[in-house]
Parts: structure tokens; C-alpha cells; sequence
């Protein structure tokens, strides 16, 4: 099997980015060892635990189950889109108040899952966002302090509307 | 974890794509959703020499009318976008009764249609619609085509009549006729989970809410999607009553099905549920019909 | 994994018996078989290569025919092993004669799986086989079809 | 000190805001220059004699490196050391040293045990050699069963050894066969704790980098146990322990699992890194994780309890079998701390326990978070449960006639634990505890109104209550070290590593109250041993109260230093002299402020004389050690509704009270209390690593393994506080510890309830993991 090399060129988080890539390098291990952006986790590689959820296109897919090379020409966003440190995005705010983090391992998956369920889903009720969550595993939670950072976090995207 | 090596095409036409797969014959693999595949490719229980990516060939994906009331489905077309159709909630809303089943919703946006039901999972959800619903299944090679129905598609667990140089294309679902119900059901032990047990039923009803027409089918009772002949056999005809669908249940389940002891549940109990699962899908099939 | 059912030939028992001792034959009846080379009277030399759905898995190993009871009974014993993991299975296989040239194949067995296959593939494992075993006795059915017709 | 500005307070996590940003970096994020990877090719064998192993073909693949297998380490290869030894306090016990080797060499004993190791440019390409590696093998039968491997001797996990026996421990209080004879009811039964994961989101995760100039072996580890490794690693090559500085980045979760070391990443790669001079990096995979990282629980007992007519206790005995694996590195942690917790809630007065710890053809059984005391708690719950259908009174009832009083406390069991010394329930209102949860959840009215009215409308609900007690703070000690640096921020290092528990917040929450300074400005550092070297690990329930009582006292030296240092500068007695935010001042005169940086400066001086004794610096190390463990306690309650055709259970209502002591931030203790529940709530009803007879685990993936999920979780979940002030202060601050509590009640309170729902005479559930299917095979047997 060929050694060959893919050109490929993708946007994430709005920069735009030349690489050449081997056709089966994993869009994950693209994002994260060629790109530097470490904020996307890799917790199973096979697309069960969610950690590597990235938006893909404005869909939340799994970065695991698709390799960097079908990203040529697609905008990409990860964890380092949304707030910083200084100035978190309002559902990043409500995981801290709430303390729905504790090793912090799953998170990003469960924030590029969570961003545009929001926008889609205003005012999700807590058996909504259970469901929403349910392709993200957290093993330090329970899950209880994310539900509530949600509900938080929608009442107060509603209210920046 | 990491996946084998693979040669890799990326047609961005549909003749591209055949003309590929033509040349690649036994060692081509079409690559649609992945959502399946790579997992496998990164366990390396899959190691396709080379994958032909259907993911730039727009002309696969899309939900058009056909002139009788039916809708034909492109066999890249998203499952979240059939999902979330207005058409296909409008004609077939069975379809997103069972989409939020299938795994979990990132799965769903990248996963596709048609290769979920090429995939042949004898736990999937579509592959067992597409029998139940005996969509009408066009596999493309270079320079044919052939159309198959859905009941004859699947062959064996993860296997259907599609040859490696072939491609599903494209799925036709025929409209239903007045007075039809459905209802799809499952046992699993999580949500997203593998169905230890699921039943799904589309039925019609004549004038005087007797069983006209009646197609249930079991899954991940067996190594391929069960379709009942045994329903047909007791309901048409008949006025569905709660002692005629309990029977059709019993009947179904002691003869029709063969369920697996697996890690998660023994055979017997998968037994036992889809007896209650058969009642449950006829049930409200018959119901929504009226 | 425990394997066990029946299978119904219709030719008469040594028929049924002789094509099971004859490499040619088993070897075109499984599935996915590249190679089948005979070492010795009992053993033969297999590469196979297993490939359902998105499973493809090579595997390489032995068949050895023991216990050799003409044209009553026969133990198969396979071993193989690739990169997807190792199968090593004992088959107990019976024929009777239930006369009217028809021939009952009675099997029961027990298969060994191992590595990723038995890790990760437990799913589809079960049913797999099973469909496996149904190829062998279609195409068996067939081989048999036209040597008896043949002879 | 039970409230300050920010102890007791439910302070937001300082760590957060990195972590939600990506802006942290965990094993994978650490990238060396040079760096090289490894992968483990694993055996898919579990018991089998290595007959060859060529790896030459595959060494000719472009970017492979180099492979080594057991040979190629000649006199380095060794078993690894008894990380726990045996306690010897106990009388007449048998323990069998076997521990972990590094590599396979002759035998197999598990399957996912490391038989080569590949170093190439890439993961991709290192696991590409696998393929080119020729293993040649004889298989052997495998020991899976443990009652049947402990009889059975004609199969050996180690050749040369008698039996498959790995301890035999016997303790007991008072007399069980005395006991017996006086009892009116007696009741046995065969129970099984099955065998589940830690299942950290981050898998394991290891890098090893050599530096020749400097003679420094660095070392970055996701580990529990960075000071073990150090030490090890030190050890093995002949390096002065200030030759190996091991980092923690930061951690995924750890459960547990990750306290387990000299595997083979933490000794090979060193040695690797230190022969090819190139930094090695290894981040294992999830299907590794489940072959080869440590797992726990997988017991059975045989238990026996006898009672008098009115459901009064006369004594327990048990005896119970538990699968160590293939080796026994890490001692008898798990089935002892199964032993305390076994009676630990109850009047017992004489009890039997018997562990019977078995080699297996599997992977090595470490704690993991629960760690014996859920089994234990499952096997004495279960039994009253039993034992009060036998004596047709309310599973409600044997626990208050047997529950431990307040006042009955502090109280010497008699049974030594995995501290080896005796258990001392020190504190808690054990009855206490169950009254307020019988009362949250309103238990009579679900008796008299809920159960009965949902029964009539054909629905299936029952309830289940449990009591526990969560061991938690064992010794031996940690400590830390403060600094105030010139320019006022302070500094506690701790070689404790961390692993989302909110370390960063909770032990500056305790400093920056005795030192008087802002939150922000107190800097946390978990796991760095250049920065702290003494220490034992992340494990046991006991970082905040070993090290946070460490920090407390360290903070108060630090504090007394400020006082005396500033006395003399500002030419007043110590008591006129207050702390004010962020610096000192005399009492009264806040224009005489000095700020902490410049009296740190000033502690410090460059010039002139020292008075002796005097250290430098605004700096205080101190360590605690207490003299055994302290013991929370708490009680659940659960209701469950079950769909009768389907069997599947639902979580309707679970309320937990817990007693961890004084708790430093209650939204932590919270967290710490949910997550644990849910493991409890995996444990049972949906996670389970199985084992076929040939020792292979068919469960190696998130298809097979169930994790719970959001929707698996209790529709309503209350947690209420339940602290009992008490006499005996094991600890400075009071401080129990929490990290397991939630985990241990979820299995036997579960169980209880969906029994109840059933009401089936006959319908007994005798194990922890519990599927739909499961339940009807039960009914099945009931119904025959």
C-alpha cells in the first residue's frame, strides 16, 4: 500500500491550515499532534466516549471515526474556539459555578456537543439535555452537575439574546 | 489503536467513484459514513486495502419525491438529515421514530443512510427498516445498475448482495396506503445501546378496521433482520384484537425467531421480550392506523 | 464458544464421509479459504481469510482430522492464528445413515477464540459462525450435488 | 477551624478556567523533542509457555527502531517489588509473593501480558511491526474459576507454587461457632461481586527522556503514584533518587488504577530512553486499558449470619474468595479493607472471616474506587436482607435494631486492616444517619400510600434501604511544603498527585485562610517530586485529609514565621501584630503594613548575620500521619420502578446521607458524593468485565463494558450532609475524606429495592451486576 502523502488544507477555529497527511492519520491525532490543538481528547477510539467531539461543518461529530484527510476543505471548530481563561463562552461560565468538572478530561467533548445543541435547543428540559449528553461519558460527575450547568447556561444565552 | 495503512480515493463524481471501485474489485471499500468502519479499522479488525470515500460526491446525497407519493433517499444522505426531514416526517415518520435510537446524535450527523443499511448490522436499526419496509435498493456498478427489494438485500450478519465492485446508491421507499400504522420498539440495555431485542410493525386497515396488510420485523433475534410471515398468516383479514395480536406474538416468538445468548442477555429473555415488544409494536401499529 | 447442530446430506453415508476427508472439497466449502495443502495423511495447511463486513481478518494455521472412524465419525481440529487474534476449535462430527441415501451430520464442538477478535468482536462473533457454519453445509450440499450426481 | 472566609465554603475551583479552555495539559498534550513511540504487542494468549519470538522481519520495517523482548533486558529483567506487603499482625496468615513482571519471559499468565515492546517514529507505525512479529507459543489450560482454582492444583498460574493460592487470612472477634450454637436463625448464602473497571476517561500514559548531559532521567506520568516510581525508577538503574524527577501533568481521572506501578512502562521505557538516549513516549489505548490496566472487585462469598428470634445480630462469618490475578504486587489492600467493612456498621459480637485470595489467568486486581469496602458492605447488607425475610420482619427493622449507636463510638472492632492496624470506628451516628435518610425519603409513606397504589395500577416500584461505612485516611503519612514567595503569592507543594478531586482549590482554601491572603494567590503544585519528594499516593479517600491536614500544619508554621519575622521588624510583641489581607501589620496601625513578598524578602536577608536556629524564608514543611484511619459513614435509600415486561429497572428517587467529617468545600464534597454514586450505579446495573474459561476478557471495548450514562442516572438525587461532631479527633481539621462514600451503597440498596419491587417469594438476587436479563433469569428460578 502506497506511503503517499494527502495535501490538504482545513480551517479550524476560523485559522486556515496546509498539512500533508497520510491517508490514515485520524482527524484526532491531526487536530491534536500536527496542529498542536490540545484541547480535543481522545478517550476510546471507537467513538463510544465522546471526548474527541469536535464540530465539524456545524455538526458535532466524533474526531476518531473520520481521518484528517476527508477534512480537506471543511471548517472545523474545537474547545479553543469558544471563551478563554479570562472571558469563558456563557456554557463554559455555567460548567464552572456549577462544578460540572472534575478531571476535566471529557469536558471539551461535552462543550462542542453541547455549543450547538443550544443554539438549536433554547430552553432544553433536563430530560432533553440527559438524552443530549448521552453519547458523552464522564466518569467523575454522575452527570447531575452537567445537567444543571446546561439549564443554566440556556437561561442565560436566552437572556444575551 | 491506530488503523492499518489503505490506498485512498476520493472520487469527487458518482462515475468516478464506480469507475474506481471497477478497478479496485475485491480490494476496494466504499467508505461512507465511517461510523462503523473506522472503528473497526482502528481496532485493525478491518483492514480494507483501499477505501473509496463517497463523501465528496454530492450527488449522493438527497431526499427527492417519487411521482407516487414516495420518497427516494440518497445512500449519502445523513441519518440526522433524514431524521430531521420535514417530507420524511410527513410520509414515513416511522423512519424518525427509529432514528433516535441509533447510537447517540454525534453518531447520527455523520452516519449516512445507505451505508448503514449496507453495513448489515443484524443489531441495526435501518438495515432492519429497509426489509421491513421493503425499500427498494439501487446498487450501481460501473456501467450497470439492478435494483433489489429490501427483503431480498441482506444475506447473512453484516452481509448483503452488494459485491465489492458495487455500490448501494440509493433507496426508494414506496408511499403507504391510507389507514396505515406503524411502530418501532426496542430493548436495549442504555440509550444508543445495541438492541438486545426490537420490534417494529407498519400495518393497514380496510374499511372495517379489519388487517388488510400487515409486515413486522424482529431484530437482533436472529443473524439477519427477521421478517414475520407468520403475522401476515394470523392478521390479514382479521379484526386485530388484543387475543389475535397476543397470539401473533406467541407464534412469532416460539417459531420465527432465534435469539443468542450474548454478554448482555440470555436467549431466553430475548425471547421473552420480544414476545412483549411484538404485542407493543402491533399494538400501537394497529392504533395509529385508525 | 460452545458449537453444536445437524446438518441433513442427502447421499448416502460414505459419500458424505469421503468428500469430509478430502481436502479439495473442505477447503472450497469455507469461506474465504486461499490455501489448503495437505502436510500429512491427517494435516493439512490452511491460510484463510476471513472477511464479513467490516471485519477482514487473515488467518493462518492447521487441520487436522483425528479419530478418523470411516464412515462414522470424525474429529476436526483447527487451529489458526493472524492479526485479529487465534481460533483453536475441536469439532465432533457424526454421520448416520438414516437410510434412503440420506445422510445425518451430527456436529458438536467447542472453538478457543482469542486477542481482538474475542476482546472487542464478541458481538458479532456468534452470529458470524453461525452464518459461517450455514456457508459450509450450502456449499457442501452443492459439491456433494454434483460428485453424487457425477458418480 | 470548621469555617474561615473560605474553608466550608462552596469556593468555585481555581482550576476550572484552564481546564475549560483547553489550556491544561494532560499525558497525551506532552510532547518531547526527539521523541520516539512505544507500543506493547500483548499476548492474546492468557496461559501459555513462550516457545519463540522473532522479531527480526519486523525490525526491517522503515521506522521501526528498535524491539526488545524479555532477553534483550538480560539482568535488568526481574519481577517487580511487593509494593503492599502483608500485614503481620495477623496471626497464622498465608501470603504467596508472585509479583508483576515487567515483560513475559517462559510463561504467559494473562492475556494482554507484554511480550515485545516496539519503538518506532510513530504509534502507527510501532503497532504496523506487530504484524511482522512471530510468536510462537504452547498454550495452557487457564485458571479462571476461583473456587475452582483454589481446590483444583492440576493447573498452576505460577509452576512452583502448590496450589493457586495467593493468601489465606483468617481474623476473628468473639466466637462465630459459640455464637451459633445460641442462635435461633441461622441463614447462608453464595454471593458474587463481579469484576468491573476503574475506566478513567484518559487511559494510562507514560514518557521517559534521558538526558546524557545532565544525568537526569525525566519522567511524565499519569500516575497515583508519583513518588513510587520515582523511587523504582531510581532503584533499577542505579540512579540517585536526585537523578529522576517525575512530573504528574495533569490527570484524566484515576479511580484507583493508576496507583499501580512497575508495570511495564514504568520500567522499560526508562531503561529504553536510557539505551537509545531518545525520549520514549507511550500512551496506552483503550482496548489496552481494559486487557492490562488493573481492575477490581470479582469476589464470592460464602456468607452466614446468626441472629436471635427478635432479628438481634449473634454473629457473621464469611468466607470468601478473592481473584488477585495473575500476580499479587499489591498485597492484600482490597480484601482486607473487605473484611473491616464487612461488620463495620453493626453490633457485631462475633465474627468470621476468612479471605481466600486466588491466582488467576487474569489481569492484576488493584483498588479501585470502592476498593473491598462495597463488597463488604454488599455481603453484610445483603445477608440482613435475607435474614429479616427469615425472620419475617422489615429489612428496615434488623438495621435499627442493629445499627451502631453514636454513643457506642469510638469503637475497636478487632479487625486488622489494610493499614495493619486494628479498625477503630472513631466517630459517626451510624443509626443516626439511617433514621435521617428514612425520613428524607419519607419511607412509610412509600409503604402505605406510593407502593400500594402504584401495585394496583399494575406498576412495579419497591424500595431499598442500606447503611455503610466508607474507611477512609489510612496512614501511613503525607505531607507538603509552603512558601510565601517576594511576591506574595504562596506556593504549597505536595507530592500527592491529583486527579480532578479539586486539589488545587480545597488545600488553598485551608492556606489562604491561615495565612490570610486571597484564594488566587495560593498556588497549588500536585506531583512534581523536584518540588516535593516524601509521600505515599493518591488513594484510600485520604488526600484532604492527610495532606490538607499537612497543609494546615504547615500553614501555621508558615504563620508563626511571618509573626516572629515581622515582630522584629516593626519592633512589637508578636500579639500586637495581625495578619490583614496579604500582609502584617500592628494591630490597629494599618500604616505600619508590611506586605508578605517584601517580609518574605526581608526573611531572606543577603547581607549581615542570622541568629542560629533561624531557617530563611517564609517557608514551613510539615507532614501528618494519623495513628490509624478514620471512618465516614452514611445511609442510602432508593427507589426503583420496574417495567414489568421488560424487567428494565429505573432509578426513580435515591437520597444518600453522608457523614465525611468536616467538609472543606460542600459543592466539592458533592461532586466527589455524585460521581462515586454513579459508579455504584454502573457497578450495578450496567458495567462488567467477563472472562470466558479460557481467560480471555470479552469485554474490552465501551461496546461491551456499559458506562453509565446520563439517562442512566436516578431521576432525583438528594445528598444531605450528615455530620456528627465528635469526641475522638483522629484528624487536626476533623476531615474524613469522601472520594469513595458514594460508590459503596448504590449495589445492595439497588438490589434491595428491585426485590422489593418484585415481591416475589423465592426472588433473590445474589450478585452486584444486575441486567434486565439477569433479573429474569432470576424470576425464572423463583418461579420453579
Amino acid at each position: 500500500m502506497s506511503e503517499k502523502l494527502f495535501p490538504i488544507t482545513v480551517t479550524v477555529n476560523g485559522e486556515e491550515y496546509h498539512r500533508e497527511v497520510e491517508a490514515r492519520l485520524l482527524l484526532s491525532d491531526f487536530l491534536r499532534h500536527d496542529l498542536g490543538l490540545l484541547g480535543t481528547h481522545v478517550g476510546c477510539e471507537h467513538g463510544i466516549c465522546g471526548a474527541c467531539t469536535i464540530i465539524f461543518d456545524g455538526e458535532p461529530i466524533r474526531s476518531c471515526l473520520i481521518f484528517a484527510v476527508q477534512a480537506n476543505g471543511h471548517d472545523i471548530r474545537t474547545v479553543e474556539s469558544l471563551g478563554t481563561p479570562e472571558n469563558l463562552h456563557p456554557l463554559q461560565q455555567s460548567f464552572h459555578e456549577k462544578h460540572a468538572l472534575q478531571c476535566g478530561f471529557c469536558t471539551p467533548g461535552f462543550l462542542m456537543t453541547l455549543v450547538p445543541y443550544l443554539e438549536e435547543h433554547p430552553n432544553p428540559s433536563r430530560e432533553e439535555i440527559r438524552e443530549a449528553i448521552d453519547g458523552n461519558i464522564c466518569r467523575c460527575t454522575g452527570y447531575e452537575k452537567i445537567v444543571e450547568a446546561v439549564q443554566d447556561a440556556a437561561e442565560k444565552l436566552s437572556q444575551k439574546k | 489503536m491506530k488503523p492499518a495503512k489503505f490506498d485512498y480515493y476520493a472520487p469527487s463524481s458518482l462515475d468516478e467513484a464506480l469507475d474506481k471501485l471497477a478497478e479496485l474489485g475485491y480490494d476496494g471499500k466504499v467508505l461512507a459514513g465511517g461510523q462503523s468502519l473506522v472503528a473497526a479499522m482502528n481496532f485493525r479488525m478491518a483492514r480494507p486495502t483501499a477505501l473509496v470515500d463517497l463523501n465528496n460526491v454530492p450527488e449522493l446525497s438527497y431526499i427527492k419525491p417519487t411521482e407516487d407519493g414516495g420518497l427516494a433517499i440518497g445512500t449519502m444522505t445523513r441519518v440526522f438529515t433524514v431524521e430531521n426531514n420535514a417530507e420524511v416526517a410527513k410520509r414515513f415518520p416511522l423512519l424518525v421514530e427509529v432514528a433516535k435510537y441509533i447510537a447517540h446524535p454525534q453518531i447520527r450527523r455523520r452516519g449516512t443512510f445507505g451505508g448503514a443499511i449496507a453495513h448489515a448490522d443484524p443489531a441495526g436499526q435501518l438495515p432492519s427498516i429497509a426489509v421491513l419496509m421493503n425499500m427498494k435498493a439501487l446498487i450501481r456498478r460501473k456501467g450497470e445498475e439492478r435494483w433489489v427489494d429490501g427483503q431480498d438485500l441482506i444475506i447473512g450478519p453484516f452481509m448483503t448482495v452488494i459485491e465489492p465492485d458495487e455500490m448501494l446508491a440509493e433507496l426508494v421507499l414506496n408511499a403507504w396506503p391510507a389507514r396505515t400504522g406503524y411502530k418501532y420498539v426496542q430493548v436495549s440495555r442504555q440509550s444508543g445501546g445495541y438492541a438486545q431485542s426490537a420490534v417494529a410493525s407498519i400495518v393497514t386497515l380496510d374499511e372495517n378496521d379489519k388487517c388488510k396488510d400487515v409486515r413486522m420485523v424482529l431484530m437482533s433475534v436472529g443473524e439477519v433482520p427477521i421478517l414475520s410471515q407468520k403475522a401476515g398468516e394470523i392478521l390479514i383479514g382479521n379484526t386485530p384484537t388484543r387475543e389475535v395480536i397476543a397470539e401473533v406474538a406467541e407464534v412469532v416468538t416460539s417459531e420465527e425467531i432465534d435469539p443468542a445468548t450474548d454478554l448482555h442477555a440470555t436467549a431466553d429473555y430475548r425471547r421473552s421480550i420480544t414476545r412483549v415488544l411484538a404485542v407493543r409494536s402491533l399494538t400501537e401499529a394497529f392504533e395509529r392506523a385508525k | 464458544m460452545k458449537v453444536e447442530g445437524d446438518h441433513l446430506f442427502k447421499a448416502p453415508r460414505e459419500v458424505v464421509f469421503e468428500m469430509f476427508n478430502d481436502p479439495d472439497a473442505l477447503g472450497a466449502a469455507v469461506p474465504g479459504m486461499q490455501k489448503m495443502v495437505k502436510i500429512d495423511e491427517s494435516h493439512y495447511e490452511a491460510v484463510l481469510g476471513i472477511r464479513v463486513g467490516p471485519v477482514s481478518a487473515n488467518f493462518s494455521g492447521t487441520l487436522a482430522l483425528t479419530d478418523v472412524v470411516p464412515p462414522e465419525s470424525v474429529t476436526l481440529i483447527v487451529e489458526g492464528k493472524g492479526g485479529a487474534g487465534f481460533v483453536k476449535g475441536v469439532g465432533y462430527v457424526k454421520f448416520e445413515d438414516l437410510g434412503d441415501q440420506t445422510t445425518l451430520l451430527k456436529y458438536t464442538g467447542e472453538a478457543n477464540i482469542g486477542g481482538t477478535l474475542a476482546s472487542v468482536g464478541q458481538r458479532m462473533i456468534d452470529s458470524v459462525a453461525k452464518s459461517m457454519f450455514k456457508t459450509v453445509f450450502e456449499k457442501l450440499d452443492k459439491i456433494l450435488e454434483e460428485r453424487w450426481q457425477k458418480s | 477551624m470548621t469555617t474561615g472566609k473560605y474553608f466550608g465554603k462552596s469556593v468555585l475551583r481555581l482550576e476550572d478556567k484552564n481546564m475549560l479552555t483547553g489550556n491544561v495539559k494532560y499525558m497525551d498534550d506532552i510532547e518531547i523533542p526527539g521523541q520516539l513511540h512505544a507500543a506493547f504487542l500483548r499476548s492474546d494468549y492468557a496461559h501459555a509457555r513462550i516457545l519463540k519470538i522473532d522479531v527480526s522481519e519486523a525490525l526491517k520495517r522503515p521506522g521501526v527502531v528498535a524491539i526488545y523482548t524479555a532477553e534483550d533486558f538480560g539482568d535488568f529483567w526481574k519481577p517487580g517489588p511487593l509494593l503492599v506487603p502483608p500485614p503481620t499482625a495477623i496471626d497464622g496468615s498465608q501470603f504467596n509473593a508472585r509479583t508483576l513482571v515487567p515483560i513475559a519471559k517462559d510463561k504467559i499468565r494473562y492475556s494482554g501480558e507484554v511480550l515485545a515492546v516496539v519503538i518506532a517514529e510513530s504509534r502507527y507505525i510501532a503497532e504496523d511491526a506487530f504484524d511482522d512479529i512471530i510468536i510462537d507459543v504452547d498454550p495452557l489450560p487457564a485458571v479462571v474459576d476461583l473456587e475452582k482454582a483454589w481446590e483444583d492444583t492440576s493447573v498452576l498460574v505460577h509452576d512452583d507454587l502448590p496450589s493457586n493460592m495467593a493468601a489465606l487470612v483468617k481474623q476473628e472477634v468473639g466466637s462465630y461457632e459459640e455464637a451459633k450454637k445460641k442462635a435461633d436463625v441461622v441463614v447462608s448464602r453464595r454471593m458474587l461481586i463481579e469484576h468491573v473497571a476503574g475506566a478513567a476517561m484518559e487511559n494510562r500514559g507514560f514518557i521517559a527522556s534521558w538526558d546524557d548531559q545532565n544525568q537526569v532521567m525525566t519522567i511524565w506520568a499519569n500516575t497515583q503514584s508519583p513518588l513510587t516510581i520515582r523511587g523504582s525508577v531510581a532503584r533499577a538503574l542505579n540512579l540517585a533518587e536526585s537523578q529522576v524527577h517525575v512530573i504528574t501533568p495533569f490527570i484524566g481521572g484515576g479511580f484507583g488504577p493508576k496507583v499501580m506501578t512497575s508495570l511495564s512502562d514504568d520500567v522499560l521505557l526508562p531503561w529504553i530512553s536510557l539505551k537509545l538516549k531518545r525520549p520514549i513516549k507511550w500512551m496506552e489505548d483503550r482496548r489496552e486499558n481494559f486487557l492490562a490496566t488493573t481492575s477490581e472487585r470479582d469476589q464470592v462469598h460464602h456468607c452466614e449470619i446468626v441472629l436471635k428470634k427478635d432479628g438481634t445480630i449473634l454473629g457473621f462469618k464469611d468466607v470468601f474468595y478473592h481473584n488477585t490475578g495473575a500476580y499479587d504486587s499489591y498485597g492484600m489492600t482490597v480484601p482486607l479493607n473487605t473484611q473491616t467493612h464487612t461488620i463495620s456498621n453493626y453490633r457485631v459480637p462475633n465474627f468470621y472471616s476468612e479471605i481466600r485470595m486466588v491466582f488467576t489467568n487474569q489481569m492484576v486486581v488493584t483498588p479501585v474506587r470502592g476498593a473491598g469496602r462495597s463488597e463488604g458492605v454488599f455481603a453484610m447488607e445483603r445477608m440482613l436482607d435475607f435474614a429479616a425475610k427469615e425472620l419475617g420482619i422489615s429489612p428496615v427493622e434488623i438495621r435499627l435494631k442493629n445499627l451502631l449507636k453514636a454513643e457506642e463510638l469510638p469503637l475497636n472492632t478487632g479487625v486488622i486492616g489494610q493499614d495493619f492496624v486494628v479498625n477503630i470506628l472513631d466517630s459517626g451516628d451510624y443509626l443516626g444517619n439511617y433514621q435521617k435518610c428514612l425520613a428524607e425519603i419519607d419511607y412509610d409513606k412509600f409503604r402505605k400510600e406510593i407502593q400500594p397504589k402504584a401495585r394496583a395500577e399494575g406498576k412495579r416500584m419497591g424500595i431499598g434501604m442500606v447503611a455503610f461505612t466508607e474507611g477512609t485516611a489510612v496512614g501511613p503519612y503525607e505531607g507538603c511544603k509552603i512558601t510565601v514567595s517576594t511576591s506574595g503569592k504562596v506556593t504549597m507543594a505536595t507530592g500527592y498527585s491529583t486527579q480532578g478531586q479539586a486539589h488545587y482549590t480545597v488545600f488553598a482554601q485551608i492556606i489562604a485562610d491561615q495565612l490570610n491572603v486571597k484564594i488566587e494567590d495560593v498556588r497549588v503544585v500536585t506531583g512534581d517530586t523536584n518540588l516535593f519528594a516524601w509521600g505515599a499516593g493518591t488513594f484510600a479517600s485520604r488526600g484532604a485529609a492527610l495532606v490538607g491536614a499537612a497543609a494546615y500544619l504547615a500553614a501555621q508554621k508558615v504563620r508563626a514565621k511571618i509573626f516572629s519575622t515581622a515582630s522584629k521588624k516593626l519592633e512589637v510583641p508578636e500579639e500586637e501584630i495581625e495578619l490583614c489581607e496579604g500582609s502584617v501589620c500592628v494591630k490597629g496601625q494599618p500604616e505600619t503594613s508590611i506586605p508578605l513578598g517584601m517580609l518574605a524578602s526581608l526573611a531572606n536577608p543577603m547581607r549581615g548575620v542570622v541568629e542560629p536556629g533561624v531557617e530563611p524564608g517564609l517557608e514551613a514543611t510539615a507532614y501528618y500521619g494519623p495513628p490509624h484511619g478514620s471512618t465516614g459513614s452514611g445511609a442510602m435509600g432508593v427507589i426503583v420502578s420496574i417495567d414489568e415486561e421488560t424487567n428494565k429497572p429505573t432509578i426513580e428517587r435515591m437520597v444518600m446521607v453522608d457523614d465525611c467529617g468536616t467538609v472543606i468545600n460542600p459543592l466539592v464534597v458533592e461532586g466527589q458524593l455524585q460521581g462515586g454514586i454513579s459508579m455504584g450505579i454502573g457497578n450495578t446495573l450496567y458495567e462488567r468485565l467477563v472472562y470466558d474459561e479460557n481467560g480471555q476478557l470479552l469485554t474490552a471495548s465501551f461496546m461491551d463494558y456499559l458506562m453509565p450514562l446520563a439517562t442512566d442516572m436516578p431521576e432525583k438525587l438528594e445528598i444531605i450532609h450528615n455530620h456528627a461532631e465528635s469526641s475522638l479527633k483522629v484528624n487536626p481539621l476533623g476531615i474524613k475524606g469522601v472520594g469513595e462514600a458514594g460508590a459503596i451503597p448504590p449495589g445492595p440498596a439497588i438490589v434491595q429495592a428491585i426485590e422489593d419491587a418484585f415481591g416475589v417469594a423465592g426472588f433473590e438476587i445474589l450478585e452486584t451486576n444486575l441486567s434486565p436479563s439477569q433479573i429474569y433469569e432470576y424470576l425464572k428460578k423463583a418461579a420453579k
